[in-house]
């Protein structure tokens, strides 16, 4: 593969990564939603395949195989079922800022990625290295998505984002971290996917739909 | 060693002899007082002599003691006249020699005063009945508030010395008679006139001839006693005037005051003295007829002015010894 | 899938005391024979580890064995038993791990075993306080994760990738200060999350005053810690590269807002296990300073104030689940003179208070004194005195609170409680909390070989003064 | 071993002991065995001192488990002095409670609690260094507080007082924490040796006085800091409040000493000025508020804030005079400071466990209710009447040979070279004047209401004595009283060696022979006994010739039957000194008239009814306290439960470490 395929390709990939992330943060349905984290997993998993072809690493490309099934395949498969019983409320109606503000705020997270990403892109002068900032902003968009929706699937959905944007930055700069860790760190993410998604059914029989700010109780 | 035993010798004739003339001049002294202030109103008035009557009188009639009350109502008068005995061997009203091992101490002389107030006041209280305690309350307050006053200006008078011991007070306005009439010691002076009257029970604070038991303060708490309870609890009040009195006008004219032990300076002494307390007790009574009594809730006024005189007194020591 | 009864009663009192033997053991040949290295240096125990092992083993023990409920209450069920176990496995494997990304799994698993564990209760308060743990948790832990990938993105660009602090420590690859700027700080911030330092402490009174007691005393005393224990590995990393200022900084802005926060919500705090759930955020704080300050003083005061905390906290969450069993509510309002109705709940819970209030002879009295004083010593001195003053407001709120338990307030006529006779029982074991409370208060006056451990342990981050 | 060391670990045995002996003997024997052990732990105390006092050395080490080094006991003559005033109102305190502690006083907590408290109390003075000081104040406070709320079974208002002596007490632990903890770093180690390398003119000592000064006076009792004390020593049994009140105190003014006088002698003269003011504000305040009270031990409290008041203005003085090198004046004023250390514990030791005698014998604190009890309490009337002079620093108890001291030394303090000699003297001077006079109205009334006249209530008539061991322990309080007041040189050459002072006086008197000032109260006493002789031989003679008669009925103005509801009670007594000092005061004044029938004139019924608050806690720590508390639910709404908010909380974070870090 060629140096220029290469850089084309990891651009591609890590702008659709960006566009992913910055339509879910503008999009309301959870359909969307969910439909736009598998294009996205996919996306990281196409990232992983060009960095594994670059470097000649059978390591990167069967992660890059792991990815793509979890990311791509069973995380949004466990959302879509989620949001399948529950068709009254598959729109995340009025988040707690505007989708004007969001999307401003999106533009203030993105400079603040640039700007803290500047050690990293000290690191040297590689298309991977440039593209971290993608990775730091979706981790920061994640975060937004979580701390303004209401809808239990919409964290969900923002927590899988701010995960995607850290697996990003980890492909982008270190080519990952050691297996061990790599296959720790899926585990984990999809151990607290399934439990968050047992802990939303369980929700919605309590409480008869999904909705977090009826979750007000535990206060002082 | 002969030096001191001379020096005791002489400090206890001093001390037995100012207590021999205080006992006889005290109640003559209240009974110049009374023809003095009977004579200004125009009455006759019972004479100089009539307290030593009413003294005689009343040693010889037997006390009446209700039910329930303490052994206290005994010991109290005896502790009071006891005290006062105590403070005339203590001040330096004759001569100006005192023991070396107690020396007149103005602080020891203001405590001494002060366990026979309390003496007083808990013979009041232990009465038990609504004047006695009542009295008690408002004696204890003008001596809570005297005291002050008494304390300052004792200490006005001895910064200039450096010294607390009276007799050192006396001896230096001797040496230098000029410190009697400074600023420190008049204003000094005048306040402990103020507290001599209050702690002594005289006009405006109190009434001692009053038979109006609401504004009583003194008579209040000897209400319930008799005989010779009573005749204690009025000696011993006397003395107390006679001593203070004889106090402030030795410090105010010290000259008569023997500095040794001779037969002479003890004539001349006794004389000053008794000229001393005569002109005192004439302008004391002289004073109170044109005086009423205050409320008591105004005496604390009283107490504050003589309280700032002394402060003055002091303040202005500190002036004059830095000047 | 059924467990007997008698495995799923005793299971986790085994596996604490194991680990507890183990961490004893591990002491005592670190300090003969130096750190001991295993399954191909994945895991590693140097002074340090042995002495957390040994914490968790402890404070696990106490929480499990006082924790058990005598017959004929029901055994716990299978998964209870089996979460328990799994959640005293990952801490174990947290503090043996020689990789911070080993070290980041654990600590995750450990939110993932007790998840259900916080919702055991199966109540709409539990599961809101699970959602809220593992979402808060997750996303907290998530950001370290970004600071680790970091961290090893600058070992990779200096030729030599790891994540293991044995090697780290032994080479010293030339590390891009920037680099790990940000990753330190990513990280700190991240494990503070689960240490429960404010601003990330919100979960943590949800969770610690739904989970069943012996749960929030083993989260309370040793999750958090380590967690802590993680910020220190951490921070002994990235000093050698960056300086401490700005950890430093981050983690004394940390512990001061945690004694703020902790202070204020005490004050009119209305529910008992909440109460203590703030009384470990203040604890954290005071841990975090500890480690703003470094050196060997502070930080070998910070792990005395571990092992004290830990043990005096489970005891003191035990006691109040058995409040709560024998009241049927931990409504502070309607606790009242409970020490004149029944001492046998309120003594053990007033103890473990009086230790958490940092009085003597318990050993958080004397890690409090080091802290200030090395705090002092290393100029941190208005620090300090913020410091002992939120201190001081968290224990005249925790006091007045726990008065209110314990004694009524001037509202009750005592008059009327005092027809029936105190009630002595205890709806479980006391003999672990009286061992407990017993060590928290010797523990201060041992020198020795614990000393030395302590010591030891302190030494090993040597570098991050 | 020295025989400071030993005496030393004897203390710890017996502490032990003690704590062995209260939960292990059975309930019958506990109090004896206990209260032994403990008496026995406070004659070690006073043992230890004495040794210490004369000049012996003797280190004892415990471990720790940090680097901080051992906890180090090593009493210096300074301490040892404490030590002794510790140890001998905790002895005294502890052979009455053999017999006084009964219900949850003879628990084995409480006796527990005791053997501890008294342990630690005396163990204060003789700590090395930090760590070992610290340790045992905070023991000291712990085991203090558990004996406060040893009654909280059966009165509310013990928990009130328990919680704010907590608070307060940690209040004091923090800032003497803190003070230390500067003076150890600015002197480069924890012990008393290194904290004194440290300039006493430098910046760094100046904020570690105030810092301990604060402390130290909280502990002590000092307004504006008082407001603990007179709560706790109501609330505590009588035992407790005895030692709290007359020794434990005592450890804020050791404390201050231990600052100026040992750590960083030399200090500025408005180090000086700072502890006069504390002094003459918490003298006045507290006589005041004791002047007007009626419960006997809240009375005793607030006296205690009096005389640490007067401690505080002797110990002020002598540090502005010896920086102004009047040093005679200035020993002078050093050696009335430790002399009314001692003699305020002697004489309150005594009047509290007075009280508790009272208390445990007509059931009463109230002295609106007592009244005539020197008949049915003889040997405490005795014992409480003695006491009562010493607080009145009347002759010839310790009281006035202390007051005494301290007007010599400001008397000759009168050499000013300094504005602040000529402005502080004066003050002191009025001070001292009008407590004393407020002491002596206080302690009438106390004296005269409880113990003369007629009973008040029921339980007052039927009041019987106490039991021999706290009879014993009485008198051998107030003998202390009148043997410190009687040949008070003893005493005041021991204070000299504590302070480092030339000693000059002989066994018998008190006096400065370069001051000329010189006091023997023997003599004194023989002045009085000789007139008092006189006149009562007198009496004696007219006595068998007109013997006393007893009637049935007081004059009492010349009314009828006269109930014993129409004497004073205290309240009425300290009626006209509260209308004088109402602005200090501002009691709370309630009257109900009811009148009956249709006419003004006619009263069926008046109701009258006078609180007097603290106003110290009205004005200041009330508005705080609400304003706290308003904060506390204010901030309630941090934690509002909204899961998206404590996930801002996180996010924020992140942005601001995130920006922190990028610039």
């Amino acid at each position: 593969m060629s140096e220029t395929t290469y850089t084309q390709l990891l651009q591609l990939s890590a702008g659709l990564l960006l566009l992913c992330a910055v339509l879910i943060v503008w999009r309301r349905s959870l359909g969307a939603h969910i439909r736009l984290l598998a294009v996205q997993g996919w996306a990281l998993a196409g990232l992983v395949a060009v960095l594994g072809l670059h470097e000649h690493s059978a390591e990167l490309l069967w992660v890059s195989v792991l990815v793509a099934t979890l990311k791509g395949v069973v995380l949004p498969a466990v959302l879509a079922r989620a949001t399948a019983s529950d068709r009254t409320r598959a729109r995340e109606e009025t988040p707690l800022i505007n989708t004007t503000a969001a999307l401003l705020a999106v533009s203030f997270l993105t400079m603040l990625a640039y700007l803290v990403s500047r050690p990293v892109l000290a690191l040297g002068s590689t298309a991977a290295v440039a593209a971290v900032p993608v990775g730091m902003a979706m981790a920061l968009f994640g975060f937004l998505v979580l701390s303004t929706r209401r809808h239990a699937v919409s964290q969900l959905i923002g927590f899988l984002l701010l995960d995607n944007g850290i697996a990003t930055v980890a492909f982008l700069t270190a080519g990952g971290v050691p297996l061990v860790v790599e296959l720790g760190v899926s585990l984990d993410v999809l151990l607290v996917v399934l439990i968050l998604r047992v802990l939303t059914s369980r929700i919605r029989t309590e409480y008869g739909d999904a909705d977090l700010d009826d979750m007000t109780e535990l206060r002082d | 060693m002969n030096g001191s035993v001379g020096v005791n010798v002489s400090a206890a004739t001093f001390a037995t002899s100012q207590v021999l003339v205080l006992v006889v001049l005290s109640p003559l002294l209240i009974g110049l007082m009374r023809t003095v202030r009977a004579r200004l109103e125009g009455r006759v008035g019972g004479g100089v002599l009539q307290p030593w009557r009413d003294l005689r009188k009343l040693l010889l009639k037997e006390p009446l003691q209700a039910q329930g009350r303490s052994w206290w109502a005994m010991a109290g008068p005896v502790l009071l006249v006891s005290s006062s005995l105590a403070l005339c061997a203590l001040t330096p009203l004759l001569g100006t020699v005192t023991f070396p091992s107690l020396p007149d101490d103005l602080f020891v002389v203001v405590s001494i005063l002060l366990l026979g107030s309390v003496a007083l006041a808990l013979v009041g209280l232990d009465a038990g009945t609504a004047f006695g305690g009542m009295g008690s309350s408002r004696h204890m307050m003008i001596s809570a508030l005297v005291e002050p006053t008494v304390l300052l200006s004792v200490y006005a008078l001895s910064i200039p010395v450096g010294s607390s011991v009276l007799s050192r007070i006396v001896e230096a306005r001797l040496d230098d008679p000029a410190s009697v009439l400074s600023p420190v010691s008049l204003l000094a002076l005048l306040a402990l006139t103020i507290a001599v009257v209050a702690e002594t029970g005289r006009l405006p604070v109190d009434n001692p001839a009053t038979h109006l038991e609401l504004t009583m303060v003194h008579e209040a708490m000897v209400l319930e006693s008799s005989g010779r309870d009573l005749a204690w609890l009025e000696v011993g009040s006397w003395l107390r005037l006679g001593v203070l009195l004889g106090l402030v006008s030795t410090l105010l004219v010290p000259w008569g005051v023997a500095t040794d032990l001779t037969a002479a300076g003890m004539l001349v002494a006794v004389l000053a003295l008794v000229a001393k307390l005569a002109v005192a007790a004439t302008a004391l009574a002289t004073v109170e007829v044109a005086l009423a009594k205050v409320r008591l809730f105004r005496v604390p006024e009283l107490m504050a002015g003589s309280f700032v005189l002394a402060f003055l007194a002091v303040t202005a020591s500190y002036l004059v010894v830095q000047g | 899938m059924a467990i007997p009864v008698t495995v799923r009663r005793y299971a986790g009192v085994v596996a604490a005391a194991a680990i507890l033997c183990a961490g004893v053991a591990l002491d005592v040949v670190v300090r003969q024979s130096g750190p001991v290295t295993a399954l191909g240096g994945q895991l590693r125990a140097d002074a340090l580890s042995a002495f957390m092992l040994t914490v968790v083993g402890a404070v696990g023990l106490t929480a499990t064995w006082s924790g058990l409920r005598v017959r004929p209450n029901p055994a716990p069920t299978n998964a209870y038993a089996v979460l328990v176990v799994l959640f005293l496995g990952a801490m174990s494997l947290g503090v043996l791990a020689d990789n911070l990304g080993v070290l980041w799994v654990a600590v995750e698993a450990t939110t993932i075993a007790t998840a259900f564990l916080v919702g055991h209760h199966g109540t709409r308060r539990a599961l809101e306080a699970a959602w809220k743990y593992v979402v808060l948790g997750s996303v907290g832990v998530a950001i370290a994760f970004l600071g680790i990938v970091l961290l090893y993105a600058a070992t990779r660009s200096a030729g030599s990738p790891t994540l293991s602090w044995a090697t780290l420590d032994a080479t010293h690859p030339a590390l891009d200060p920037s680099l790990v700027r940000l990753a330190a700080a990513l990280t700190i911030l991240g494990f503070a999350t689960k240490a429960g330092l404010a601003p990330m402490h919100s979960w943590l009174p949800d969770a610690h005053s739904q989970a069943p007691a012996p749960v929030s005393g083993l989260m309370s005393g040793v999750l958090l810690s380590v967690a802590f224990y993680a910020i220190l590995r951490v921070q002994a990393v990235a000093a050698p590269v960056i300086g401490t200022g700005l950890m430093r900084g981050m983690l004394a802005t940390a512990g001061l807002l945690s004694l703020a926060v902790a202070t204020l919500l005490l004050i009119a705090q209305r529910d008992l296990k909440r109460l203590l759930a703030y009384s470990s955020v203040e604890h954290m704080g005071v841990l975090a300073l500890a480690a703003a300050i470094g050196g060997p003083l502070a930080i070998s005061a910070a792990l005395l104030h571990v092992l004290g905390h830990g043990l005096a906290k489970s005891s003191a969450f035990v006691a109040s689940g058995w409040i709560l069993e024998t009241e049927g509510t931990t409504r502070i309002e309607d606790l009242r003179l409970l020490l004149r109705r029944r001492p046998g709940v309120a003594v053990p819970f007033l103890v473990g208070v009086t230790a958490l209030l940092g009085l003597p002879p318990f050993s958080l009295f004397f890690s409090e004194v080091a802290i200030v004083v090395a705090g002092v010593q290393r100029g941190m001195g208005w620090v300090m005195a913020a410091t002992v003053l939120l201190v001081l407001g968290a224990f005249a709120a925790l006091a007045r609170r726990v008065a209110v338990i314990a004694f009524g307030s001037s509202a009750d006529e005592p008059e009327q409680m005092s027809d029936s006779a105190p009630d002595w029982s205890t709806p479980g074991p006391r003999f672990p909390l009286g061992v407990a409370l017993g060590t928290t208060a010797v523990a201060g006056f041992v020198a020795g070989p614990f000393a030395a451990v302590l010591t030891d342990a302190a030494r090993v981050l040597g570098g991050a003064g | 071993m020295t025989p400071v060391e030993l005496a030393l670990d004897t203390q710890l045995v017996l502490v032990l002991a003690g704590v062995v002996a209260a939960i292990a003997a059975p309930p019958r024997l506990r109090s004896l065995l206990a209260g032994v052990l403990s008496a026995l732990l406070g004659l070690a105390g006073v043992l230890t001192g004495a040794w210490a006092l004369a000049g012996r050395h003797g280190v004892v080490e415990l471990p720790t488990a940090l680097s901080l080094g051992p906890v180090t006991l090593d009493p210096t003559p300074l301490g040892g002095f404490f030590m002794v005033v510790a140890g001998a109102v905790g002895a005294v305190a502890a052979v009455f409670a053999i017999g006084y502690a009964s219900g949850p006083a003879a628990s084995r907590t409480s006796w527990v609690a005791l053997a501890v408290f008294l342990g630690a109390m005396q163990l204060v003075p003789a700590a090395g260094d930090l760590v070992s000081f610290l340790l045992m104040w905070e023991l000291m406070a712990l085991a203090s507080t558990v004996l406060v709320l040893t009654e909280h079974a059966g009165r509310a208002e013990v928990r009130t007082a328990a919680l704010w002596y907590a608070a307060m007490t940690h209040l004091s632990f923090v800032l003497v924490l803190l003070g230390f903890t500067v003076l150890a770093h600015a002197g480069g180690g924890i012990d008393w040796a290194s904290m004194s390398r440290v300039d006493p003119t430098s910046r760094t000592a100046a904020v570690a006085f105030l810092l301990l000064v604060a402390g130290f006076a909280t502990k002590a009792g000092v307004v504006p800091v008082h407001v603990w004390l007179p709560r706790a020593h109501p609330a505590a049994p009588s035992h407790v409040s005895a030692v709290m009140s007359a020794a434990m105190v005592k450890m804020g003014v050791y404390g201050v000493l231990l600052v100026s006088i040992r750590l960083m002698p030399g200090g500025p003269a408005w180090w000086g000025a700072v502890v006069v003011g504390l002094g003459a504000v918490s003298a006045v305040y507290g006589i005041l508020q004791a002047s007007v009270a009626s419960d006997l031990k809240r009375l005793l409290g607030y006296s205690t804030t009096e005389n640490i008041g007067l401690i505080f203005l002797a110990l002020g003085t002598a540090l502005i005079l010896r920086a102004h090198q009047v040093s005679a004046a200035g020993d002078a004023a050093l050696l009335a400071c430790l002399l009314l250390v001692a003699s305020h514990a002697a004489f309150k030791a005594t009047l509290f466990l007075g009280a508790g005698s009272v208390l445990h014998a007509t059931g009463e604190r109230d002295l609106d209710r007592m009244g005539g009890l020197v008949s049915r309490l003889p040997v405490t009337a005795t014992a409480f009447g003695i006491g009562a002079l010493g607080a009145a620093a009347l002759p010839v108890t310790a009281g006035f040979v202390a007051e005494w001291t301290l007007l010599q030394a400001v008397i000759h303090g009168g050499r000013p070279h300094d504005r602040m000699v000529a402005v502080t003297m004066p003050i002191a001077v009025s001070v001292v004047a009008l407590t004393a006079g407020l002491a002596l109205v206080t302690f009438v009334k106390a004296y005269g209401i409880a113990f003369l006249a007629r009973a008040r209530s029921d339980g007052a008539a039927q009041a019987h004595e106490a039991s021999p061991s706290m009879r014993a322990a009485m008198l051998i309080a107030a003998c202390v009283v009148l043997i410190l007041g009687l040949v008070p040189g003893a005493l005041a050459q021991a204070a000299a060696r504590a302070v480092g002072l030339p000693a000059g006086s002989a066994v018998t008197q008190v006096g400065f022979t370069h001051l000329g000032a010189r006091l023997e109260p023997l003599a004194v006493l023989v002045l009085v006994g000789v007139m008092v002789t006189a006149v009562a031989l007198i009496a004696k003679a007219a006595a068998r010739k007109v013997p006393r008669r007893e009637v049935e009925l007081a004059w009492g103005g010349g009314g009828v039957r006269a109930s014993a509801r129409m004497q004073y009670t205290a309240t009425s007594y300290a009626e006209p000194l509260t209308r004088v000092f109402d602005d200090a005061l501002r009691p709370e004044r309630d009257v109900v008239v009811t009148h009956a029938g249709e006419s003004r004139y006619l009263v069926e019924r008046v109701q009258f009814h006078q609180h007097v608050v603290d106003l110290v806690e009205d004005r200041m720590y009330r508005p705080m306290l609400t304003l706290v508390e308003r904060l506390g639910v204010a901030g309630r709404r941090l934690q509002n439960g909204s899961i998206h908010r404590y996930l801002a909380y996180s996010f924020f974070a992140l942005v601001v470490v995130l920006v922190v870090v990028a610039l």
